[in-house]
């Protein structure tokens, strides 16, 4: 997995769905996120986006970067379009209205969409059974209005909305746990995943798609912009997402978790906040505590996949 | 032709939403609206109507399943009431806006605070402006034939705007009396199977919902509003053949007993049928009135309203709703503005009443029309009568 | 996509603002936005695609040789594929003014 | 409290709630000791009591208005299993103004009912036959 294998680029589809000439920032690791993903996703699919980043770059008027069938609406309504897209696609075939075939329904959103306002939503389409994947690209603030944060924000982060200064040191709440709201709502597939892994990413997609009744994947997307950092360790942040254990990428299938990586030994998180000016201000305690917390949280997630 | 039967007007809309063979029903119980849900989730769960019953977690997400549902192609129905449609307001706006023909029965209900489960129009006012189609009705009978027509109109090539149909809560929704049923070949013959320009699906990929800048965002709405100016006549042509093969004539302004009379009183919804009694009833002492009711909303009928009135002097106008801090009541206002540049126009005194259930009696509508006419003679001093509040 | 949004009459816009050629966007140059440029010493060119796995914009293609090459309308100079690139074939240059 | 109207000659217009009734129908015997159940009740108009006590308790009534009773909780207990007693008080109605023939409820109930339709029509049946009418003595 680390490394990539020689003739990588044959084990992909080159079909790409997601096209060129979007308007995503230099580097983004979102925007490569949901290329990755479209390729999975194939011709049959249906597209339901939440507002955000990825439905700001692809699809101004009168263009879109979308090969795929792809509606947007509002922000937090995205997971409630899809179950409405699901049941129709659903009776219109019972009825004889439109053929029978197998279309997907996917939904897409960013943090905000996703762990904050459209939680809601997701939470009904989850508990009514809908057959269809959600994915949540999290780039961990509001990117597009300007790097807000939201709940999925990390501990420490400097954003515009939680600032570090003298009486504060950034983002003072603990990342929002979706896998395992996901998991809560006791679906048949729950998985995390990062486009620094490419090849788990797609297999991921595609498992959530063929999964029969709801599916959730979670996928870390590194933003340069708002964690700043340099555009072109985007890539090998994410990675270090991973190896240090802030990420850690696994599955949970009818109840069951399963790591889909393990590191030998974690590498030290200060490894992976010191690339990232969103926390440059954190003292030596405030990078103990994020340290403590992240080991904590893996031996318990470990503790679960045996 | 199907047997007049005495029905709830709420369990007949719901059977009169089957007759249209709806796909996608997604829907939040709210009082006075969960009859009509109950029902329809009832005639699914029979398997007396082929549809899926979607049970939301919320009205923001009850319209917003709509709007996928109908993005996709599928005839699409929803019902709610008064706090319930303001949280679907934004939805409101989108599924105009995304030209998707959905058809929403509001049975109409106050707004908090304070609570009131009973019925008036602050919720039908609230959103005047979202770009739906609107129609009143004012007894069970109206309720049926226009849920029947409101499926038609949406889903016309030429319209393919959302159909609000507006029916007094508990007044209307809860009220049992007889109604003729259509049958299902009338409905069958009267109803075209959906045919959709553009939905999601695989074979022909389109994006719906872009963002448009400021240099697109105008051409976009102008489009949707030039849809909207364009459909009256539509649904003139609906109307006609609806009256053709039902023998129920509907019109976007309707009168009663307006023949030569120079005051009018001008209603909206169930109560225009309790102010017919009380126009009889003055008409015999000798006092001269008539009644006009508005059934189209929007878009609003100006030609046909200006016709309506232009012999009038006086027209008295109730709302039910207060246009907080502003002249009263919001149809008494836009009647105003519609006939501000008219040459001859009548005199317009604005009333408000039947706030949050509050009921106006025969004998209440004849004590609005003749203060009304007193009020018009020697000049309202306020912008408008308040009705029936204890002081 | 024939009009641009400039030159978009409200007559032109289709039912609901939708949008009916898939991937109209490609249209849209995204090429201007780089200060740096990949230049390529493709005698070290595995061959491996991992430049084309990992580019954001997707503007990776192989060329008749089989190389690997961003294709400068739209890529935005991000660096990744020189990061990535385990034989360091590539390396980022200042865009010259032009 | 619900409003019915009948008219058999024009549309029913009048949607506002009834203030002055022609008739009262007291389902819950409780009310008569809570509130003034005939209040606005035309003077020569009739009041349907469900009740266990016979119809002499209610002299106050009868000297102003046409009284009917029914032991309907009894009947629906006995006909349906259940106290409900809203097709029983129907049966009472009918019997005490003759606003409808009791043969048109059939086909209605069966509708309402279905397979508990049988029942129902029974309970009604027994209450029309059951119920005591003491009719108001006209002046003079």
């Amino acid at each position: 997995m680390q490394n990539l294998g020689v003739y990588a680029s044959r084990l992909v589809t080159k079909e790409e769905n997601f096209v060129p000439g979007h308007r995503a920032c230099i580097g983004c690791g979102e925007a490569l996120a949901v290329r990755l993903a479209a390729k999975a996703f194939g011709k049959n699919t249906i597209v339901v986006n939440a507002t955000g980043c990825m439905e700001i770059v692809a699809s101004q008027l009168p263009y879109t970067s979308w090969k795929l069938p792809w509606i947007h609406t509002l922000f937090e309504n995205s997971a409630a379009v899809a179950s409405g897209v699901e049941s129709a696609l659903k009776v219109q075939m019972r009825k004889g209205k439109i053929p029978q075939e197998d279309i997907k329904t996917v939904a897409i959103g960013g943090d905000g969409a996703t762990v904050d306002i459209g939680l809601q939503a997701i939470s009904g389409a989850f508990e009514r059974g809908h057959d269809f994947l959600y994915i949540c690209f999290d780039n961990e603030a509001y990117m597009n209005t300007g790097i807000q944060r939201s709940s999925a924000t990390p501990f420490g982060a400097s954003t515009t909305t939680s600032p570090a200064g003298r009486a504060k040191a950034g983002q003072m709440s603990w990342k929002k746990n979706m896998p395992e709201i996901a998991v809560a709502h006791n679906i048949p597939y729950v998985a995390t995943a990062c486009p620094s892994y490419p090849f788990d990413l797609i297999e991921k997609v595609k498992k959530g798609l063929a999964t029969k009744g709801p599916a959730y994947i979670h996928v870390l997307s590194v933003c340069p912009t708002g964690w700043r950092c340099d555009t072109e360790i985007s890539i090998m942040l994410g990675r270090l997402a991973t190896e240090t254990g802030v990420f850690p990428l696994y599955e949970v299938e009818n109840g069951k978790y399963k790591m889909s990586l393990v590191p030998e030994k974690l590498k030290p998180v200060k490894d992976y906040l010191k690339l990232q000016r969103r926390f440059r201000h954190l003292k030596p305690d405030a990078i103990e505590a994020i340290q403590s917390r992240v080991t904590e949280e893996y031996e318990k997630l470990l503790e679960k996949a045996v | 032709m199907g047997k007049r039967v005495g029905v709830e007007v709420s369990i007949a809309l719901a059977d009169a939403v089957k007759l249209a063979d709806a796909d996608v029903i997604a829907a939040y119980p709210i009082t006075p609206q969960t009859h009509i849900v109950e029902h329809l989730a009832e005639l699914v769960a029979e398997g007396e109507l082929d549809a899926e019953y979607i049970p939301v977690e919320s009205e923001h997400s009850a319209l917003s399943a709509c709007l996928g549902s109908a993005a996709a192609g599928a005839r699409t129905f929803t019902a709610t009431a008064g706090q319930g449609l303001e949280l679907m307001h934004e939805v409101l706006y989108v599924a105009s806006g995304m030209r998707l023909p959905i058809i929403m029965a509001v049975a109409n209900r106050a707004l908090s605070s304070p609570l009131s489960v009973w019925g008036d129009h602050s919720d039908a006012m609230a959103v005047r402006d979202t770009g739906w189609i609107q129609i009143f009705t004012e007894n069970g009978q109206e309720v049926v034939d226009q849920i029947i027509c409101a499926f038609r109109i949406a889903e016309d090539p030429n319209v393919l705007l959302p159909v609000m149909v507006h029916l007094d809560g508990f007044n209307l929704s809860h009220v049992i009396e007889p109604i003729e049923m259509p049958t299902e070949e009338e409905v069958c013959d009267f109803l075209p199977v959906r045919r959709n320009p553009l939905t999601l699906h695989p074979s022909k990929p389109v994006a719906m919902g872009d963002f448009a800048p400021p240099v697109v965002y105008t051409e976009a709405k102008w489009a949707q509003e030039q849809a909207m100016m364009a459909v009256k006549p539509t649904i003139l042509d609906i109307w006609d053949d609806f009256a053709k093969k039902f023998g129920r004539e509907y019109k976007p302004v309707e009168c009663y007993k307006c023949d030569g009379a120079k005051n009018l009183l001008f209603t909206m919804g169930s109560f225009s049928e309790t102010a017919m009694t009380a126009v009889d009833k003055l008409r015999d002492a000798g006092v001269d009135i008539g009644l006009i009711r508005l059934r189209l909303w929007r878009p609003f009928p100006f030609e046909e309203f200006r016709a309506a009135v232009k012999n009038a002097e006086t027209l008295l106008v109730l709302d039910r709703c207060i246009s907080s801090g502003g002249p009263g009541g919001p149809v008494a206002s836009e009647l105003k503005a519609a006939l501000y540049n008219e040459e001859k126009k009548p005199k317009v005194v604005s009333f408000v009443g039947g706030l949050g259930g509050r009921d106006i009696t025969v004998a209440g509508f004849e004590k609005i029309i003749l203060d009304g006419l007193e009020l018009a003679a020697k000049g309202q001093e306020r912008e408008y009568e308040i009705v029936g509040v204890r002081e | 996509m024939a009009k641009s949004e400039f030159e978009l009459t409200w007559q032109d816009i289709e039912i609901g603002a939708a949008v009916t050629e898939p991937g109209s966007a490609a249209a849209y140059k995204t090429g201007d936005w780089k200060s740096q440029r990949p230049t390529y010493d493709f005698s070290r060119c595995l061959k491996c695609g991992i430049c084309y796995v990992f580019c954001p914009e997707g503007c990776v293609r192989q060329n008749q040789k089989g190389h690997f090459e961003a294709n400068p309308y739209y890529c935005k100079g991000c660096g990744i594929c020189a990061y990535e690139c385990p034989t360091r074939v590539i390396v980022m240059r200042e865009e010259e003014e032009k | 409290m619900a409003y019915n109207r009948i008219n058999q000659h024009h549309p029913i217009r009048n949607r506002a709630g009834i203030t002055q009734p022609d008739v009262v129908v007291v389902l819950d015997p409780s009310l008569l000791a809570i509130g003034k159940v005939t209040s606005g009740l035309k003077d020569g108009g009739t009041v349907v009591i469900n009740t266990s006590k016979a119809i002499e308790a209610f002299p106050e009534l009868s000297e102003r208005w046409n009284v009917a009773i029914i032991d309907a909780t009894r009947i629906a207990r006995e006909e349906l299993g259940v106290p409900i007693v809203n097709t029983t008080m129907l049966g009472a109605l009918l019997k005490a103004t003759g606003a409808i023939d009791i043969s048109a409820m059939t086909e209605p109930l069966k509708g309402r009912f279905g397979r508990l339709a049988d029942k129902n029509i029974k309970a009604l049946k027994r209450a029309f036959e059951e119920t005591q009418v003491k009719e108001l003595k006209t002046v003079g």
